[in-house]
Order: C-alpha cells, then structure tokens, then sequence
C-alpha cells in the first residue's frame, strides 16, 4: 500500500481531449463551413476543406453498464474507427467518416435497442438524476419515470416532427441536480410535509444554527427537547424545501404516501429568438405511482400534443405559451388553475398581471 | 460473492418499450456483479414502497482529496450487504465527451473490478459517474484510474468539473476553442477542484455560441459564452435557396427576429447588425447561407444555480465581450475571477453560492469589488425604484 | 390688504417663453388678491434659496368633514402674513372634467371671496384645486361651494375623489360609461371619502378602453379599464384605404400587434381575435376601420400606487371581465370591494395601500379572502419557484 | 354661524356631470363612431348620426388665476355654446359645434398665450405638482422646470411630428404625486441627504415607534438623546425617499445644495403593442438650477431628439429601447452608465442582464 501510495499520481486533471479526437476533426477543428440533418439521429458536418462528418445519435438510458459502454465501444470499432462520444443530454454519437456505414450502424444500434434520433425539431434524451438508484434525498425515482414518458414519446425522438426542439427534464428533488428550472417540460418530484425532527439523533448529528440557518421561510428555530438541544418545526411556514434536511440528516422529509411529482413549462435555456427562461409550474402535484407513473406520463403527453397542435413553427414550449397567453394553456391543456399556481415568493408580485392584455 | 437472485415484478414492467432500459443495464450487470444484483432488490423494494434507501451520506474518499466521491450507504444493511456502501466516484470527463472504444474499455475493466459495473454517461455537472462500491476499493481504483489517465472531478465546496459543448470540434457556430479553454480552467484549477475551500459549489460551463448546447446560463457559476461582434455572414445564394425551399423568410425568420434587424425583399436579406441581439435564430435555420461573424469572443456570465435557497438564477453578463484566443495564460479574467474568489471567499456565507452572494450584496457593490466598471450590458435595464444611493455624487465634500 | 410689491427678477424670466406661463398667473391674481402677492415674493425667495419655503400640515377642515383641505403653513409667516395660513381646498370635479362657463366662474367668485384667487384645474388625482385660504375661510366657503352644488374631494385615510376618462361622452372607444360609473362610486362611497377610517388611501380610476386615459393602471388602488370579449369590428374598405393613404399595415400593425393574431394580404385584413390581447393598437392606428367588438365591459384591477414605501405598484388583474350595466347597484363588484375594505381595515397596517398589502399576504391568500376562485387572467405566468404550500391537497388527512 | 350650519350641505357629491355635457354629447351619447386630427389640437369626433363634435385643446400651466379661468368661460361662451373641459393632463379644450368658430377660437387662444396642440403624436401637457408652490416635501420647484421644459419643446407640442406619444411628467419628491412613475420621461426631485434630526421637537412631534417603522432601509433606531425619547439613523442606510419626514416634521430633508432633480425613461401607461411598463432610471442627478433649470432642460431634449431620430413609427420612448437595448440608449444619449443605475433595491436580481442579447 505504501508502495501504491508512493507512486501516486494526483491532480493529473482528465486526459487531455485531443488523445480522443478522430483524424477528421484534428484535421478539421474550428473549420466546420456548415451542418445538415439528412434524417432523424444524423448529422452531417462539412468542413471548409469540403471533408465531411457523420455523427450518428442514440439514445441511452444514461444508467450503462460496463458490458453496454464494451458493445458501444464495439461498434465503434467496426464503424467508427473506434471514435465516439456522449452528449450534453446523454445520447450517444459515434462519430464516421464512411457515410456507408451510417445504415447499418443504425441497424445494429436499433437492434441494441438504443433507438436511433433525438436530432433537429424533436424531442431529445431526458436529462435527469439519480432517484431511488443513488440519492438520499429524493422524492421519487428518475430513471423509472424517464422510461416511462420515453416509452410513450418515442415518435417524437425518432422523428423531427414538431414545431421546435423540445427539452424535457426531471429532478427528484427540488435540488434540481438536472437543473430542470430551464426546460420546456420539467417534471420535479415534491415533497409534501414538513420533516420529521429525530430529536434523538439530532443534536449528535447537526449543528443548530446551521439548521436554523437553512430554512429560506424561517420555519426553524431553536428549542430544547428532553433538555438537549433541538428544534422545532413551524409546520404551517414549511415548504417541503428539504434544505433543512440536506444540512441535517435527522430532518429525513421522505413520505410515501405524500411524495410525488409536479410538472413545469416553458422553460429554454438557448437565447435563440427569446432569451432563457425559466420554467413555470403547470401541474403541482402527482402522487408516485410506480413503476410507470401513468399520471406523469399522460400530463407530460397531453401538454405535448396541445403544443404541438397550436404552436407556430419554431416555437418553443414556453414562445407559444408567451404568445397566446397562460389564460388559454390552462384551457387548452385542460390544466385546473389553482392558488398553487400563484406564486407567494419573493417576487411574487411581479408576477401579477399588471395589464389588460388578456384573451377572451 | 452469493448469487442469491431478487424477483423484480415491477421493475420488469420497465424492461418493455422501445426506450432504452435501464432496468436492463442493471440486470445485465447483476449478471457478474453482487452490487448490481443488491441494487436490483432495494430498487424493487423502493418500487414498492414508493420511498429511497439511501441514508445521507458520510465523507468518505481519496486521500488528498476532499472531494470526487459521494459517499452512499443503505439504511437497510441487513438485507443488501453488499450495497451496504455504495459510494459513486466523479471522474472527470474529456472535455466534450469525446472517448476512443479502447479508453472507455480501459475505464470499464476499472469499474467491473473495484464497483458495481453500472456508470452514468454522464452525470449532469459532466463527470464519468462510477456508480457503487466500497470505501476500501476508492484508493485502489483511483490509482488505476490515473495510471490510465483519469482525475478525480468535484465535488463539495469546491470547483467543480467543468464541462462544455464540443464547440470547435464538431460545430460550425464555435466562437472560441470551448474545449481548449475548459481543458485549460480545468488543468488551472486542480488544486481547488479537489480541495474544497470555497463557501459552497463553483461551476464552470463553456458553450461555443449563443445557442449555449451545455446549459450553462442555467447551471453554472461561471458561463462562458462564445459570440462575435462584426455582421453576420451572409451568403444571399443560399438564402435564395433556402426561401426557394420552403423557408418562409418572413414569417420564420424576419418575425422571430428579437432585435427586429432583418429585413428581406424576397431576393436579398439585409440585416442592421447594430441591432443585432446575437441570438442565433436566423443563422440556426439557414446555416448554410448564415455564419456568425468573424470577430468572435465570448461574453462571461455570472451566477446561476439551482433553486436552493433563495430561488434559481440565471446567469447574468459581467464581461459583455473578451476574445478568447492562445495563450490563455495571458487572458485578463484570471485576475478578475481570482477577484471574485477572494471576495467570496472572505465575504461570502457558508452555503452561499456566488450568485446568492451577488444577490445579497447587489451587483453595483460586487463589480466594484472585484475591479469592473459599471457598463449598462450587464443590465436588463436601469432601477425602476428612486431609491438611490447617492453618496458617490458628493464624495469630494466629505470631510 | 397691504399692497407691498415683490420684486421677482428669477421668476420674471418664467413669463417669456411660448409655453403659458404660472408666472403671469400669479401675478394677473396678485393685482388684486394679496394672498397671491405674497405668494409671489415667498417664490421667488424660494428661487434665490433653491428651497421651498411651507412647513409640515396641520390637521385643519371643515366641520364634520376629515378631509378635503391640505393644511399649509409658511415657515416665514412674519415676512409673509398674509400667506401664514395657505391651505388648499380640493373640491370634487364633475365626473370627465366637463363644465359650463356659468359654473367656472361660480367658482371663481368663491375663491375671490375666499381664497388667493389662484387654482390648479385639476390636482393630479383629479379635483378641482383651489389653491391658499386662512382656516377662518375654510368652512364659508365650504357652504358656497355646497349651495352651488359642489362639494369637498378626498384627502388621508380615505376613499380619493375618483376619476375618468371623458368615455362615452366624446370617444368612441368607451367600452363602459365611465363618467355614470365614477359619478356612482363617488356617491356610493361618500361617507368613505369624506371621513377617513381607512389604513391610508384608496383611489378608484375608471378608464373607458385599454389605452387608458386617466392612467388608472399606474395610480389607482382600484382600477376598471373597460375593454371588449367579442370580435373587433372590420370595416375592409376603409383598411384599404388607410393602406391606400399610406398607412403600412404589415409593419405598422402586423408587426406590432402582441398577440400575432394579425394577417394581411394586401386586401383583406384577418384578426384571429381567440389570440387578440385587446392592446387597443390596430383600433388606435384605424379608427375608422376598426372598433372594440360589442360584447363590451371592464376588467378590475387592484393595487397601484407610488414608490413609497415598498416601491411603486402597477394595478393587477382581479377581475377579467364584467359587464358594467345599469342599474349599478345590482352589480357584484360591491360586494366584492366591501370584502377587500373589511380585510384590509382588519389586517392591514398603517400606511399600508392595499397594493402593499396583497404583495404582503399574496395574491393567492387575498383572493381567497375576498372570496375570489383563483384564475389564469389574474397573472403574468405561474410561479417558478417550487417552493409550494401543499396544504390544500392533504386537506381531507388533517385531525 | 350657527344659522349657517344649519343650512349646512354635506356629502352632497360633485355636480352630476350631464349639467354639464353640450347638447351634441348628450344626443350621442355613447354613439360615437370615429374621430379624426385635422390639425395639431383639433379633434373632430363624428357620430352614428353624423354629427360632429369639434374639440380645440390648448395648453395651460394648470396652476390657473380665477382671472384666466373666466376669460376661458368667455371664449367658452364666444366660441362653444358656453361648453369646455379639462383633460387628465390639464389641457383644456373647447367643445364647438361649429367648424367654423375653430379658426378664430385658435387665434383667441394664441393670443392669450396659450397655444393650441397636443393631440396625436406630440408632446402634451406636462403632468407635474406643487413643488415650490404649496409642498413641505419638494425637493424642487414643478411649475417652474416645466414652464423651461416646455418653452423647449413648444414645437413638439404644436405639431404632431414625432414617432408616437410622449408623456413627460414631473414630481417634485419621491412621494410622486404626479404618478410619474410610468411616464415616457419622468422628472423626479431628489434628496441626497439624510434628513436632519431635529431633536428638541421630534419627542414632543412625532411617535418614535411609526418613525422606526416608516422607513424601508430600517436605517431608523430609537434612541435617547437628553434624557428625551429621539431616533438615530444610519446614514449608510439612508436613501434619502422622505418617508419618516412624511411621518414626522422632525426630520427635515430640503437642503440647498443637495436636493436636485433625477430623470427616468421609457414608463407608459397604455396597454397599446406592449403592456405597461415603469419608467427607469436615465440621469440620477442634477442639481437645482433656478430659474430656468438648463441642464435639466438639455437632458430632456436631448432625450427626445434621440428618441425622434431613431424610433421605428408607433414606438413610444420605452418600446424603443426595449428594441435597441439600453446599452445602446446610453451610447446615442451620451448619458454617463454609473454604478447608481444598477438596481439594488428588493427586485434587483431580476434586471440583471441574464441573456446573451447584447448588440455591439
Ligand atoms: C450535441 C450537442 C452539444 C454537445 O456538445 O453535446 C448539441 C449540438 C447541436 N446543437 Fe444544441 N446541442 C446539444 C445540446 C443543446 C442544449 C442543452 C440541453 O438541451 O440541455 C441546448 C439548449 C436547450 C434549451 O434552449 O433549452 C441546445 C440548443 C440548440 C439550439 C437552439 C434551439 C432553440 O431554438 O432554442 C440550436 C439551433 C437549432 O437547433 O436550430 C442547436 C443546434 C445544435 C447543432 C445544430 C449545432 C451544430 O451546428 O452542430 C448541433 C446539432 C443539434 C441537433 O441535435 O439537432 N442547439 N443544444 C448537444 C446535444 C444534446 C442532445 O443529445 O440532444
Ligand atoms: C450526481 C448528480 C446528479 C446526477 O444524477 O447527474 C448530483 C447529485 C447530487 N447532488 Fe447535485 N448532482 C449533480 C449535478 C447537479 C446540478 C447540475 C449541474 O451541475 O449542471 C445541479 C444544479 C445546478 C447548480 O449547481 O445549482 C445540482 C444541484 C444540487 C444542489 C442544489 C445547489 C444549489 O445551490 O441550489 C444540491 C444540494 C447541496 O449542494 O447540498 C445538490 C446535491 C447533490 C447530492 C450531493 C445530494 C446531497 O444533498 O448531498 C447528490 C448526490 C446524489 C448521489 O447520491 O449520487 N445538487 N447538482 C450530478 C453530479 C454529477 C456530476 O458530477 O457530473
Ligand atoms: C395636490 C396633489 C399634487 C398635485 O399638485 O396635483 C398632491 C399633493 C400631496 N400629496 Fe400626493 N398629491 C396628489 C396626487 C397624488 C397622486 C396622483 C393620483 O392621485 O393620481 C399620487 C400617486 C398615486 C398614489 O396614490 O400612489 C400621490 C402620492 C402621494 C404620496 C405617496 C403615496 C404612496 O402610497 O406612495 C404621498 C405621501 C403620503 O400619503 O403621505 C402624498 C402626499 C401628498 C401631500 C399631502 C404631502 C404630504 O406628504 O402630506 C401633498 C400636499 C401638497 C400640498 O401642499 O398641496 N401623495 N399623490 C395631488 C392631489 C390633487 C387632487 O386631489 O386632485
Ligand atoms: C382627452 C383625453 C382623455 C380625457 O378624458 O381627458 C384623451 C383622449 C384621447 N385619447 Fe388618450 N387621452 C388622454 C390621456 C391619455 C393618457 C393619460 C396620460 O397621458 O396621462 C394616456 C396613457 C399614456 C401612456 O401610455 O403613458 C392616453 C393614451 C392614449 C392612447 C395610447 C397611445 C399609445 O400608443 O401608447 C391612444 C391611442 C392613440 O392616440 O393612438 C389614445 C387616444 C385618445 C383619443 C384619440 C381617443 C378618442 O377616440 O377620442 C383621444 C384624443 C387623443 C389625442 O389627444 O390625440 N390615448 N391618453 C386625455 C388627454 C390628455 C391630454 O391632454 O393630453
Ligand atoms: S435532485 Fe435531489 S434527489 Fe435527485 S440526485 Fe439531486 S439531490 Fe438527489
Ligand atoms: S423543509 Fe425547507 S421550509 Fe421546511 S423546515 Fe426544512 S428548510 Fe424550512
Ligand atoms: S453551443 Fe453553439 S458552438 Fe456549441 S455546440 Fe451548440 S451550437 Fe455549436
Ligand atoms: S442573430 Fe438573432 S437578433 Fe441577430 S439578426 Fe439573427 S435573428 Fe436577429
Ligand atoms: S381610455 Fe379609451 S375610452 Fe377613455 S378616452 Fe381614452 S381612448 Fe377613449
Ligand atoms: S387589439 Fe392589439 S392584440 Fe388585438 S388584434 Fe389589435 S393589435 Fe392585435
Ligand atoms: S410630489 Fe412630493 S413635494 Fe410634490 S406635491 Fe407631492 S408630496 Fe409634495
Ligand atoms: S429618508 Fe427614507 S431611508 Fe432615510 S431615514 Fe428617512 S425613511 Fe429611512
């Protein structure tokens, strides 16, 4: 051991990524003249020197075992000249030059069951977390609920069919590791209840004041339980941030019968036409439902076709709804309006509708 | 290792359908690999209950490290053992995501020896996730790892990998060398990546233009954003070509058009570039007849961030435009965010990311701080509210 | 009356210009009117310190009245006796601003009798100003105003004299008639206007259409804006001529209309009105070929105000649509508006406006207060911060 | 006396308005059809039955003698049947029934000094306030600045040349009782200095607890001072908005040669094309400059002529920039960018720039 330690190698950083590159990209690098999707899952890159690029898109679960990444790495072996690479929404794209290969790489992959898509006006990979595989935090699980709507959706990956890309994602939690506040459809598991304080554990394990210091509505504050020191909990100030609990383990929020889901809209992160936005809560509350949570899937489904129907072309999710008005989205979705709806944050009232600039 | 087998009803449901399953991975794991087979009951059982089996996690890692491993334990230990840990390790991608088949082999042998055998490509911050093992196994397969190349990423209070699109590499739009500069942040930030000594989380995201492919306005502390300041580049026979080809210039483009600069008499496109918003729309659905100009450089944005605590952020401009070219070293935003890290650093809460903290102390107060003069392209627009501080008009009077 | 003369070389230079002049106002008044003339030589005295020259109110009025006159007192009343007392009288203009010759120079004998001769027509909330009296004048004239039909406005805690556009009586745009409407409220709530009991002001503004006239969105705690939920009326022809006569419908109409429910082929103008916002822009550029459809009515806003103290407030959506219809008795709204003054009265604090008082407790507490169900049209876009009171959903579950 | 108030009228309310109203307006009462701008300040509004009413508007300085007044209801009675009005931004106007008294009515009114505009696109009347006139609380004169203000602009308001509407309006302290704070260009007089405690008087004046509660920075304490109850303020804290002077004559805040004037663009009212916006902040700071205020006059005309060359047909001063972006405003205007722009009020967060449209 001391051996190994002494021939350790620290702060390396990753490998550097031109170790990774094809030949045709060295070649080629800040040269790309132009693109084209000749079909769904393919993109075509010709450089100024008129060399051209084929990448090939699939989908992936994102959840890969080695003996997948090994028959990935296969394929691209065989066609690729072993050159691939992962996306910034988990797909997978390998990377040809022989556009000969492009067919039946595609036929390998589909028969892999990675379906072949997500490319120009469709909808691409879920971005999404960890859930009930790894985090301890969550209100319901991510891959499940990724498979499912997928499953469902899978028309709209495979062809370029919409009036814009549509970028779904889901958090488990309202840390958002998918940074999901962003996305034309965000689905976000909630918590429901305040948490239950394990006043046993809870002055071994954390610190008070960081506790207090952690509620954003200041529903903590201090006490003493049995004479130690613990907190207590203003139940009817609690909105289930879980921040309390992140600080603190004896905080634990996780309620099956109460977790469950919300879904958000009209969020964009690129600044084409409109500048990012954020996504807007629809859909406050679904109970989880494993292991295909119908509910989440028939409301993301639902919100898709009325977009799709009513949007014009390039318009995204939250576009559309900017022009025709929240008013006729709930309408249209058949979305109930609730006091949920209104925002009772910091800025709320900047989000009043301070105009007659309504529809009838 | 014993092979006792799970059954999964519910999650078998999840092997139907066209999407890929995951529920297939890991059944393909647990083929070979206990943890994998573990991981099957207690998700099987989750599925039931409708509740997670992690506990909080403890600090575990590498030694020298204060981050790049989550700790992770079952609160049922009795009933999966071998997931009792099950710790991920964050490795720290290629930049772009680029891999040969022999380096992602070299990383699964890895995997299949010290961990459960399931990855995530990729987690969201970038990193290569090793999910699943033990505490023991983290310094062994960390030593292997770096034999092969491979670093830590972040993780804590810390700088965290960076990551960006593939820019130059595979992208036609790339203001700057996106994988250049985050080799070269990452590289320049080692020791604060993998020694947490910051008030809480530091993100770095890279995006070649605009159209910002790695979500960095929405997720990351420091966004650097590719774009240029010259006229758009046009060529009027494409754009003939895409009109003759079922483009409605007018409605598509001229319409969708923020800085309402474009103009098109149905043979020639004119655009007032001085009004130009660089958004990308027109050059998106015409790249063959469009290109970004040829002054390019990036704006840095500061700030953005999940919603905890006090709501999400995105980020906001605080350098409108740089150019981005070799050497870095030479760039000027080194001292700046060496500014900005001081600053936060000594006055910054613990938890509190920089965009809170810029929140708190208010963006005049901050670019005065850390040395940048007030420009209006760091604004939406001017306060609203009279309530102005006027100290700074008569600061000669002052005895 | 001492008629000591000012010598006024700061304001002199205010009476030359092509814009009319105050200046000369003041001293047509101060020929025969000393009030005035102190007024004079207080001004300018103002000019050369850049200062003004009134103290703090007193609380002063008419018998049984809590307002209606703003206590005024020079801190220089031995160099200015005559003006030591100058208070204002706000006096109730007929709704619209309409008067006959007759009735202004009635007035004008009143304030020759009783005050400085000098007036504001009109104050900014809307009343007739009648500038500078001695308490000892106050209730005098008060009867002489009464007699001649007219009576005190608004001041303090109290409902404000209301006011409105000139609507039906000389625009063809009024989707309501806002002068029968506001004469109604000042009369329903004479006792509120007139005897403050309020935690502050409260001020109604009726606006006939959505280009609001009298700016009730900006500065009225309750405004009604009348506006349409049918068809815009299209008489084809005249668009053609306006195109005709040099109006470009497709840039000066298509591209401005916020809900790009516009087409226009040259010959035809199609609005799909589903997605018309009711901006007023179209109608307002074509007035001859466009008008607000039939089904007309008001939508009821709440809230606006000036900065002080939370900073300013524009009025939000409370109610969509309504008909405004006589008998105006038999409409809901009061009801609706009694709700919020009893909640506001309960629970709002001193110098609160009820604007100030939604964005304490939330839209969403306060409709449902008031006994409102919650509705789309009342918001810009739903919240996006998850921090969501759940309450509601596990109500039936609570012991 | 005590006969008087027995005869003694109250709550008897305004006038009601149809005493008023000439007998065209009551026959069409509601039935108006069109209206159209002949010239600068003539309106004519045509019926359904076809007639027509004839509006001349003229300016006033509002603060008005009874001595103009009744020459006004001479012409009144010369020119429109003895019938006239005032506008919600103290126009007045004569409602005739006969074109041809329009002529001569104009000529009366020019000579009287009041000049006949304001109509379509041109500047109206100033909206403005006491000031110097009547107000404990100015910061500076009203009536005054917009006499200099308009005298420069006079063209603007006699000819109806200019890109759209603008509404100029002016306030004397932040209390804003001219509601300025959603005009094309406001101006707005200022203190810069924390207001004077006046600690003799403040404990016999004023309640010590609505002093500390009126102020929105909380730079308010109570303190003692001899013995007596008395506030301190943090004058780090202190933005200078006069509140706690609202609440308490103790606490003066007019000084000389601090208070000045601050100019604000780009607020509307009307929901026509865009909804209604506040106006924002363009100069923080001039100084008080009596009589004739010229650097304030320059600002604004300066302003204005930017705005006239550059505006697209329609824009209002705010949907102009909104177009070209505000860094570009300041670049045209030449107006200094400082630190003081920057928001850091309760909303600031939202008007920092979180996009990449920027032009250069
Ligand atoms: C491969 C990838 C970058 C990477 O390094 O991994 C990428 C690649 C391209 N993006 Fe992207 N984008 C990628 C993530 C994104 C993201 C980030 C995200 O989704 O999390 C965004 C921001 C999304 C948002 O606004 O919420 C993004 C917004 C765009 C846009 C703007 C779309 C819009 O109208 O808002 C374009 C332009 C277009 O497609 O017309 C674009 C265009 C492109 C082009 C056409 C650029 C080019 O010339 O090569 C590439 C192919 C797009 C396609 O799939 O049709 N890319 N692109 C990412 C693929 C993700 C995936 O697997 O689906
Ligand atoms: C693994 C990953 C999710 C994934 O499945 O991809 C992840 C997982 C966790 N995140 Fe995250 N975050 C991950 C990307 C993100 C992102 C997205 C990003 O980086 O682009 C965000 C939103 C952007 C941001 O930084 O704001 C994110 C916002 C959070 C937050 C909220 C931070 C905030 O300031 O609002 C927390 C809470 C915390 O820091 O205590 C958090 C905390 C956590 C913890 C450590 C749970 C905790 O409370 O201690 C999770 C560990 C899960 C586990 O057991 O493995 N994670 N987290 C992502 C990191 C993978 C990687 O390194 O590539
Ligand atoms: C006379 C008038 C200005 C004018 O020259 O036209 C006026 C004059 C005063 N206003 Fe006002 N306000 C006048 C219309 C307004 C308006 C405009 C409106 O009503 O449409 C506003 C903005 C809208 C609003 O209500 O918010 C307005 C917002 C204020 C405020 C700030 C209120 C707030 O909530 O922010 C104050 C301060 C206060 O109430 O203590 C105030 C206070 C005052 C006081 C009483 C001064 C004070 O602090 O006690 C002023 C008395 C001046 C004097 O000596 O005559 N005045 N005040 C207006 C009333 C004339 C009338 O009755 O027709
Ligand atoms: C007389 C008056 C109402 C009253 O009862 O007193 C009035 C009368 C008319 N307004 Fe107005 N407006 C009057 C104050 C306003 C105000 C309030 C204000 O300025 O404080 C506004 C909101 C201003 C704002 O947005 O800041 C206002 C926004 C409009 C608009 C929308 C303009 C825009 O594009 O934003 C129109 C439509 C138009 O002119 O095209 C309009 C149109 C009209 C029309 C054409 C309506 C009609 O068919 O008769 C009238 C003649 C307008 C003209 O002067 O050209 N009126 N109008 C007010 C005259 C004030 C003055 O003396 O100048
Ligand atoms: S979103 Fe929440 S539950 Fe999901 S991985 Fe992140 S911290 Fe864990
Ligand atoms: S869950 Fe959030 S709101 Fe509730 S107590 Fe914990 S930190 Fe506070
Ligand atoms: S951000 Fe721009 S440069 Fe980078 S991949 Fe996307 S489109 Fe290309
Ligand atoms: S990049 Fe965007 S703002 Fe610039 S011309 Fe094209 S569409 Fe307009
Ligand atoms: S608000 Fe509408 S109805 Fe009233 S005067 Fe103005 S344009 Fe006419
Ligand atoms: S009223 Fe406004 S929104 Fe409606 S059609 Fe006309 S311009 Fe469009
Ligand atoms: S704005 Fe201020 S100074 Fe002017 S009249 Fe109103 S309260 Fe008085
Ligand atoms: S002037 Fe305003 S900020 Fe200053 S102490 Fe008074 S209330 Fe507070």
């Amino acid at each position: 051991m001391s051996d190994q330690v002494q021939q350790r190698l620290t702060d390396i950083g990753p490998p550097h990524y031109s170790k990774f590159l094809p030949p045709i990209i060295k070649e080629n690098y800040g040269k790309w003249k132009y693109h084209e999707i000749p079909r769904p899952g393919v993109l075509v890159h010709t450089a100024e020197s008129g060399a051209k690029l084929y990448s090939v898109r699939a989908a992936t679960p994102r959840l890969l075992s080695t003996n997948k990444i090994r028959m990935f790495a296969q394929l691209a072996e065989k066609y690729s000249n072993g050159y691939l690479r992962f996306t910034s929404r988990n797909n997978i794209e390998f990377l040809l030059t022989d556009p000969n290969n492009i067919d039946p790489l595609i036929e390998e992959l589909t028969a892999l069951g990675h379906v072949v898509g997500g490319t120009g006006n469709s909808i691409s990979n879920m971005v999404h977390t960890q859930g009930w595989i790894h985090c301890h935090s969550a209100a319901t699980d991510a891959s499940g609920i990724v498979k499912a709507v997928m499953d469902q959706l899978i028309e709209h990956y495979k062809n370029m069919d919409l009036p814009a890309k549509i970028r779904i994602a889901l958090a488990c939690c309202l840390n958002m590791c998918g940074a999901v506040h962003c996305s034309d459809i965000a689905i976000l598991g909630v918590h429901t209840r305040p948490p239950q304080i394990n006043r046993e554990l809870l002055p071994k394990q954390c610190e008070i004041p960081s506790v207090v210091a952690s509620c954003p509505t200041a529903a903590i504050r201090p006490s003493t339980w049995d004479g130690k020191p613990s907190v207590e909990i203003d139940e009817d100030r609690c909105m289930y941030c879980a921040n309390c609990y992140t600080v603190c383990p004896s905080l634990p929020l996780n309620d099956p019968d109460h977790d469950g889901l919300s879904i958000w809209v009209g969020g964009k992160v690129s600044n084409a036409r409109t500048e990012p936005m954020f996504s807007k809560l629809a859909v406050p509350y679904i109970p989880n439902n494993p292991p295909r949570w119908p509910e989440v899937v028939d409301a993301v489904v639902n919100i898709i076709d009325v977009w799709r129907k009513y949007a014009h072309k390039h318009e995204r999710v939250g576009e559309w709804i900017n022009r025709i008005g929240w008013p006729k989205f709930f309408k249209l979705t058949g979305i109930e309006f609730r006091k949920e709806h209104i925002d009772d944050f910091k800025h709320a009232g900047l989000t009043y509708k301070r105009s007659v600039h309504l529809t009838y | 290792m014993a092979d006792q087998k799970y059954e999964t009803p519910l999650l078998d449901q999840l092997e139907s359908g066209e999407w890929p399953s995951f529920v297939k991975e890991i059944k393909m794991a647990a083929e070979t690999n206990q943890m994998a087979n573990s991981l099957l009951g207690l998700l099987e059982q989750s599925y039931e209950e409708r509740k997670g089996h992690w506990k909080h996690g403890g600090i575990v890692g590498v030694m020298g490290y204060g981050g790049g491993v989550i700790g992770r334990y079952t609160d049922l230990p009795e009933k999966y053992p071998d997931i009792s840990h099950f710790h991920t390790m964050r490795v720290n991608q290629p930049a772009g995501w680029f891999y040969t088949a022999e380096a992602l082999k070299q990383i699964c042998d890895v995997w299949d020896r010290y961990g459960s055998g399931l990855t995530n490509m990729h987690g969201s911050t970038g990193d290569i996730i090793l999910l699943g093992t033990r505490t023991e196994n983290l310094e062994p397969a960390f030593n292997e790892l770096t034999k092969l190349g491979f670093d830590l990423g972040g993780s804590g209070s810390a700088v965290r990998t960076p990551s960006c699109c593939c820019g130059m590499a595979r992208c036609e739009w790339a203001c700057y060398d996106t994988m250049a500069l985050t080799y070269y942040i990452t590289m320049r930030y080692q020791d604060e990546l993998h020694r947490p000594a910051f008030p809480y989380k530091m993100k770095f995201k890279m995006s070649g233009c605009p159209n910002d492919c790695v979500a960095s306005i929405a997720r990351a502390d420091i966004s650097i954003i590719g774009t240029w300041r010259d006229e758009i580049q046009i060529n009027q026979e494409e754009v003939r070509n895409y009109a003759n080809n079922g483009v409605d210039i007018y409605k598509e483009i001229v319409l969708n058009c923020p800085g309402k600069c474009i103009e098109w008499n149905g043979n020639e496109l004119k655009i007032d570039d001085s009004s130009c918003r660089h958004c990308m729309h027109c050059i998106n659905v015409m790249p063959k007849a469009l290109a970004p100009g040829k002054d390019r450089g990036a704006t840095i944005l500061v700030g953005s961030k999940a919603p905890i605590i006090e709501g999400a952020l995105l980020s906001s401009v605080l350098v409108p435009f740089i150019k981005i070219e070799e050497p870095f070293d030479d760039l000027e935003i080194w001292e700046l965010i060496d500014n900005m890290f001081d600053l936060w650093c000594e006055e910054g809460k613990n938890r509190e990311r920089i965009g809170e903290f810029i929140q708190r102390v208010g963006l005049g107060n901050f670019i005065e701080a850390v040395g940048l003069p007030p420009m209006p392209e760091m604004i939406a627009h001017p306060r609203e509210n009279p309530y102005i501080f006027y100290e700074s008009f008569f600061e000669e009077e002052e005895e």
